[in-house]
């Protein structure tokens, strides 16, 4: 149980930071925090695709599901609510990820990342030809904040709808990660033949990661849409998929603290650099290599320690 | 007629993208995302090497020793690429995968530090038009074709007759077999890599003069050179091939009859339903 | 991957952050533009122009306001990520909440400008951008500050029109992105007048993505074997390869698009075979040497700084909207957004410094009159490669004669907001 | 009761398995012998369901399931072991081995399994029994992944044995193991006949073949050439043939 009560940790503590700073920081530091509240609900939902072994390079098209349900669901002829819009967000993502995972699921290793990079490149041209629903390329704009907020357009009131959504949807995952179902999908991340051959239906498992980690990133995109009350085919920029990518591969996937101090650590390479931001691609690219070399070398004399003392 | 012209160097064009891609990633299973950036360092390559020689040589020469500079570049940067990620991750194709994505990043970035972000053109070494009866091709585009086929074909040669060609074919069906025969796999993966690379930079170098080069040219390339894989089949070279005259046609056809807004749309709705009904491609075998 | 890099982590957290200590009166402008990745080759050129257009301030101690009292100008890029409508938005928060600027310049595209409408209108920040795109009643602190886009294409077709009476079938070649939607409805806009004596014999958007084969863009354009082209959407290698193209095909008639970047043309094609048949209207390009002695002093400085190579119109393009700001600043005692703006609308034209008087117009279109519609110079080739004005439209009449039938097309092409 | 109908099994034209019959009834250890190539493993791979036959059905206590997917198989009971050891190394022996009791439960689908619930407690117990059945019980805790080779195989057994198996395929669990690490693993196998657990052996070691198997099947060239006690199949004319090539003139 403590790998889940460490988890459930990080969340809670993360969810709190955000608030704290929210109330102490400046002006732009609230929108930094937004921000990056808004992306680690992105990052999570990321790391529970990942832990079937399967890393969807979709994820941020799929983000934008959410985005234009609630573009779409919040404004007449339908006017729900957009707490609730956003919540149908997810719930679109996910259907969209359980048709998706038919074609995608069916390949391995290298044809996976292929596969749905090129997925999510269709659905953001889908975002932007099928112009009479979505607006085409200049998006839909005007969409408002949730009305359940006391003054809507108070970020710092955001700033803790944000953080409430993200402990809620990070108690969720965490308890996912450490259920039944959690330990078979982190089994069939392991070793999917094995896995197979003593009971476990591989394919389900991980239909069910990428379709549970896909509501994740619907809800993401509705808040992305609700706080800049606009969504367009440009929000789904590879440069954002590369960070989520990036911040799970720096921190490592076995806990949830791991994705969340890769993208605090992105985040402050991109505010450090604010006034060359030519420079911040490369730098996060050069911390990405030195995590996956540095990381292969400091596994390798692992080994040789456990197998020296074992 | 034209139209048949326009079919013919799009497909040209198309395996320039995917070729050196195809090799790389049949036999190694591995996917170089900095690939694109390749063919952007080939097409720079060549516009230094116009820009400074052609009015001592002339353009046609200039652009040759460009290609060759390009080769040689790219060359040395995929044996590079072996050397610090290949092998000490070989066995791990993810993280190949991210750290080669990671490191398209930082060569564009540091292009753009050397050219400036602004977009550069490469003053057409070859000018002058060949007529086929009523239709045109640019010389230029002759040259992509003609690149496009000797790569091709030298490809085919070289993997079906030369000793090295049976390694890298052996090491592409059965790695471990090949091991196991006693072929160094690590150093047919480092002359595998080297070849593509120094394709991608060759292709760069021939589509230079024919596009406006700029460091992000990689990507677009990258991402159509990715679905000619995927349709044109696992660890297959002819199959990728096949798949650049199909998209070649295809596309071709699209913008010729109106429809050249849902390109990328139809390219990706294709590989999606390649993967659906048969996930190893087209031509490939089941894994 | 485990404890150990977690560690170097932790390490770097410690970086902490720097923020600018804002000094008292100086007016702080911010430009929103791509400052990297590849959308930088339009932000760049523009961000180097408005910061050229304050150090002309700067070197003699500042701009005066209406009192006498000097400001010195503080200009700043934001990188909006190449015009991403989301973090557009972001980079205007860090703008107006952070540094506290007063004046933004921004694209014109309805996306980026939807986005930060209501920012903008509650902290009373000016934003002003080289063309219209999206204005309204409710945002008066969105202002377009010059005819440019996409306006000017409209101005640009009907002119050639108008003083080209044997044009007969024209072709749109426009990218399937929102700046193309944009130009292809005032494009048609700007035909709809003349469809007695004139036909649209092409108006397929191209995806932006697949440019690599320009011979198979080019081949159905001259299918319909058009007497003039107009385009909007390559960059300017592009355009330069789409003239090649159409040249080879054998194509002999007119080209019109906002601006050409004739080195790269000329590299391609001869410039005698071109000479004349090249037009081009975009608020001003600075290259061409009479038609304002500032703005080629100002193409002068540019060159200086940059280099040739590095030279783009959109670089005078955003010198030109900064004047419109000039002349508000000069003629208000508070130099803040709110002062600013009242003195620019005291009246309803204003003495603009580079194109002289001109009307706020744009009610028809947006709903309120926050456009000022500056006189529009038309270029043309010659024979040295260069350019040359031949002709100024008077783009405030053209609109009140026309409008009729303009702007039906315009709404067809959902660029009308007005209620 | 595990019933096999002329199996085979054609990759292009090489007839890897060709019409192999067999019946292993409960309880039972039924020996699979034959040279290298002879198609021993293709044979399981057909049965679990890890390759598609070309002909031939595969049906358990009655039921067809050749063609099924190798974890609808295991899930009515017949589980295998593969012959490059696959184990889960991540954790522990222990939670290697519950993965194993958890395998057979539930359905992915159902909400109530996407929460942490209380029977870990359970689910170790049962583990816990697996790995004292195979002899591991004392590196329970232990990390599975600096486990030594012929351990690991042992865990593999024992990782299988946890789905509570009715039928259990073990390919080559011997090879690699020392001669006490044999002996021992070879009365614990003999020890799950006990359970009523029958066992279709692959193995290579001909001394603890004889001695483990009630009856045992030669295959060659993908053909069922003998079958029969131990003691027939150690005097069988063509078991001897197919092993040491031609038979030498007279002698033996």
């Amino acid at each position: 149980m403590s790998a889940f009560r460490r988890d459930l940790m990080t969340v809670c503590a993360l969810g709190a930071a955000l608030v704290v700073g929210g109330f102490v920081g400046s002006n732009y530091m609230l929108g930094v925090l937004v921000l990056f509240g808004m992306t680690s609900i992105l990052v999570l939902s990321y790391r529970t695709i990942t832990t079937m072994g399967g890393w969807s390079f979709a994820h941020i098209a799929i983000m934008g599901i959410g985005g234009y349900s609630v573009a779409i669901l919040s404004k007449p002829p339908f006017g729900l609510p957009v707490l609730v819009a956003t919540v149908a967000g997810g719930l679109f993502a996910a259907l969209f990820a359980a048709l998706l995972s038919y074609p995608v699921l069916r390949t391995r290793q290298y044809y996976f990342f292929l596969s749905t990079f090129a997925a999510g490149e269709a659905l953001r041209q889908c975002f932007i030809q099928f112009r009479e629903i979505t607006g085409g390329t200049s998006g839909i704009a005007f969409i408002e904040r949730p009305e359940i907020l006391p003054n809507p357009s108070s970020t710092l009131e955001f700033l803790c709808l944000v953080a409430a959504v993200l402990v809620l949807l990070g108690i969720f995952y965490a308890s996912l990660d450490a259920s039944d179902a959690g330990l078979k999908i982190k089994a069939v991340g392991e070793d999917e033949a094995l896995s197979s051959s003593i009971g476990i239906d591989a394919w389900a498992l991980r239909a069910l990661a990428f379709i549970l980690g896909s509501f994740g990133a619907g809800i993401a995109g509705g808040l992305f849409a609700t706080y800049n009350g606009i969504v367009s085919p440009s929000d789904i920029n590879a440069m954002l998929m590369f960070k989520v990518v990036a911040a799970c591969v720096i921190g490592g996937t076995t806990r949830f603290s791991g994705p969340i101090l890769g993208l605090l650590f992105l985040t402050l390479i991109e505010e450090i650099f604010r006034v060359v931001p030519e420079f911040v691609p490369m730098i996060w690219g050069v911390f990405v290599i030195i995590a996956i070399l540095f990381g292969q070398w400091a596994r390798g004399r692992l080994m040789v320690w456990r197998a020296k003392n074992a | 007629m034209q139209i048949l012209l326009n079919c013919l160097s799009l497909t040209s064009f198309y395996l320039c993208f995917a070729l050196g891609l195809a090799l790389v990633f049949g036999v190694m299973r591995i996917i170089n995302f900095a690939h694109g950036e390749f063919f952007m360092i080939g097409a720079y390559a060549t516009y230094l090497c116009i820009s400074t020689l052609s009015p001592q040589v002339g353009g046609p020469v200039a652009w040759a020793i460009g290609a060759i500079v390009a080769a040689a570049v790219t060359g040395l940067l995929g044996l590079v690429l072996h050397r610090t990620m290949v092998v000490p991750l070989g066995d791990k194709p993810l993280a190949i995968f991210i750290s080669t994505l990671a490191l398209s990043y930082v060569i564009q970035t540091i292009v753009v530090q050397i050219f400036g972000p602004v977009g550069l053109s490469i003053a057409p070494p070859m000018r002058g038009v060949v007529n086929f009866g009523g239709a045109i091709l640019p010389a230029s585009r002759l040259v992509v074709i003609g690149v496009a086929v000797v790569l091709a074909a030298g490809l085919w040669v070289f993997l079906m007759r030369s000793e090295a060609g049976r390694r890298i074919r052996a090491v592409a069906q059965n790695p471990r077999g090949a091991l196991l025969q006693g072929i160094r796999t690590e150093k047919v993966g480092r002359l595998t890599l080297i070849l593509g690379s120094s394709i991608a930079g060759i292709c760069g170098a021939a589509m230079g003069p024919i596009s406006q080069i700029s460091p992000y040219m990689g990507a677009g390339t990258l991402w159509k050179a990715f679905i000619i894989i995927i349709v044109g089949g696992i660890g297959n070279i002819w199959g990728a091939v096949a798949a650049a005259a199909i998209f070649g046609v295809l596309d071709t056809l699209m913008s010729q009859f109106g429809a050249g807004r849902f390109l990328a749309l139809t390219s990706a709705a294709v590989m999606l339903f390649v993967l659906s009904v048969k996930p190893s491609g087209l031509f490939g075998e089941k894994e | 991957m485990n404890m150990l890099t977690r560690l170097l982590i932790a390490g770097a957290l410690a970086g902490a952050l720097g923020t600018s200590a804002a000094a008292e009166d100086t007016i702080k402008v911010g430009v929103v533009q791509p400052q990297a990745g590849e959308c930088a080759q339009w932000g760049v050129p523009i961000t180097r122009g408005v910061q050229i257009w304050a150090e002309e301030f700067n070197a003699n101690g500042g701009i005066a306001d209406a009192t006498g009292k000097k400001h010195k100008i503080e200009v700043t890029g934001y990188d909006n990520n190449c015009y991403t409508a989301g973090d557009e938005l972001n980079a205007f928060r860090r703008a107006i909440l952070d540094d506290k600027v007063s004046f933004i310049l921004q694209t014109f595209t309805p996306a980026s400008r939807q986005a930060v409408a209501e920012i903008t209108t509650e902290n009373k920040v000016l934003t002003t951008s080289y063309g219209a795109g999206y204005l309204g009643p409710k945002y008066p602190f969105l202002i377009g500050s010059v005819t440019g886009s996409p306006a000017s294409y409209m101005f640009l077709v009907s002119h050639l029109l108008e003083s080209r009476p044997e044009i007969k079938r024209v072709a749109i070649v426009t990218a399937d992105h929102s700046f193309g939607q944009a130009a292809l409805a005032y494009y048609k806009a700007g035909l709809a007048p003349y469809l007695d004596r004139a036909e649209i014999v092409y108006s397929q958007p191209y995806d932006p993505a697949s440019t690599s084969d320009m011979l198979g863009l080019a081949t159905p354009v001259m299918a319909s074997n058009p007497d003039l082209i107009v385009e909007l959407g390559f960059t300017p290698g592009q355009q330069a390869l789409f003239v090649e193209a159409m040249e080879q095909l054998g194509y002999k008639g007119l080209y019109g698009s906002e601006g050409w970047t004739m080195g790269l043309v000329t590299e391609r094609v001869p410039a005698a075979e071109v000479a004349g048949r090249i037009f081009s209207a975009y608020v001003v390009d600075a290259s061409e040497p009479n038609f304002s002695p500032r703005v080629s002093a100002f193409y002068k400085t540019y060159v200086e700084k940059f280099g040739e190579k590095e030279w783009s119109a959109l670089a005078s393009v955003a010198y030109a909207a900064m004047t419109t700001i000039e002349a508000g600043i000069q003629k208000s005692s508070d130099p803040t957004g709110a002062g600013v703006r009242d003195a620019l609308f005291a009246s309803d034209t204003v003495d603009q410094p580079l194109f002289g008087p001109s009307r706020w117009g744009g009610s028809e279109i947006f709903g309120a009159n926050n456009w000022l519609m500056t006189p529009l110079p038309v270029y043309v080739t010659d024979d040295k490669g260069g350019v040359k004005v031949t002709a100024v439209v008077d783009v405030a009449a053209w609109w009140n004669a026309h409008k009729d039938a303009a702007l039906p097309a315009l709404s067809e092409g959902g660029q009308v907001s007005a209620k | 009761m595990l019933e096999i109908n002329n199996l085979s099994k054609i990759f292009g034209s090489l007839k890897a398995v060709d019409g192999v019959s067999l019946k292993l009834g409960r309880g039972e250890i039924r020996g699979l012998i034959g040279p290298n190539g002879s198609g021993k493993s293709t044979t399981m791979n057909l049965i679990s369901g890890s390759l598609q036959p070309s002909a031939g059905d595969v049906s358990l206590d009655g039921v067809r399931v050749e063609g099924f997917p190798s974890h609808r198989i295991a899930r009515l009971g017949l589980v295998r072991t593969f012959q490059l050891t696959r184990v889960y190394t991540s954790g522990t022996l222990l939670e290697a081995v519950a993965l194993g009791v958890r395998a057979a439960q539930g359905s992915a689908w159902n909400p109530k399994r996407w929460i942490p619930t209380g029977e870990n407690a359970k689910i170790n117990i049962a583990a816990f029994e697996a790995l004292e059945r195979m002899g591991l019980a004392s590196r329970a805790n232990e990390p599975a992944g600096n486990l030594p080779g012929g351990l690991r195989r042992v865990l593999s057994i024992a990782t299988a044995l946890a789905t509570r198996p009715r039928i259990l395929l073990l390919d080559e669990p011997l090879a690699g193991l020392h001669a006490t690490e044999k002996a021992e693993v070879s009365t614990r196998v003999e020890q799950l006949r006990a359970d009523g657990i029958s066992i279709l052996l692959v193995e290579h070691d001909m001394k603890s073949v004889m001695r483990l198997c009630d009856r045992i099947t030669v295959l060659n060239f993908g053909r069922v050439i003998a079958e029969g006690t131990p003691e027939e199949i150690g005097r069988h004319p063509e078991v001897i043939k197919a092993y040491l090539g031609r038979k030498r003139n007279s002698d033996a």
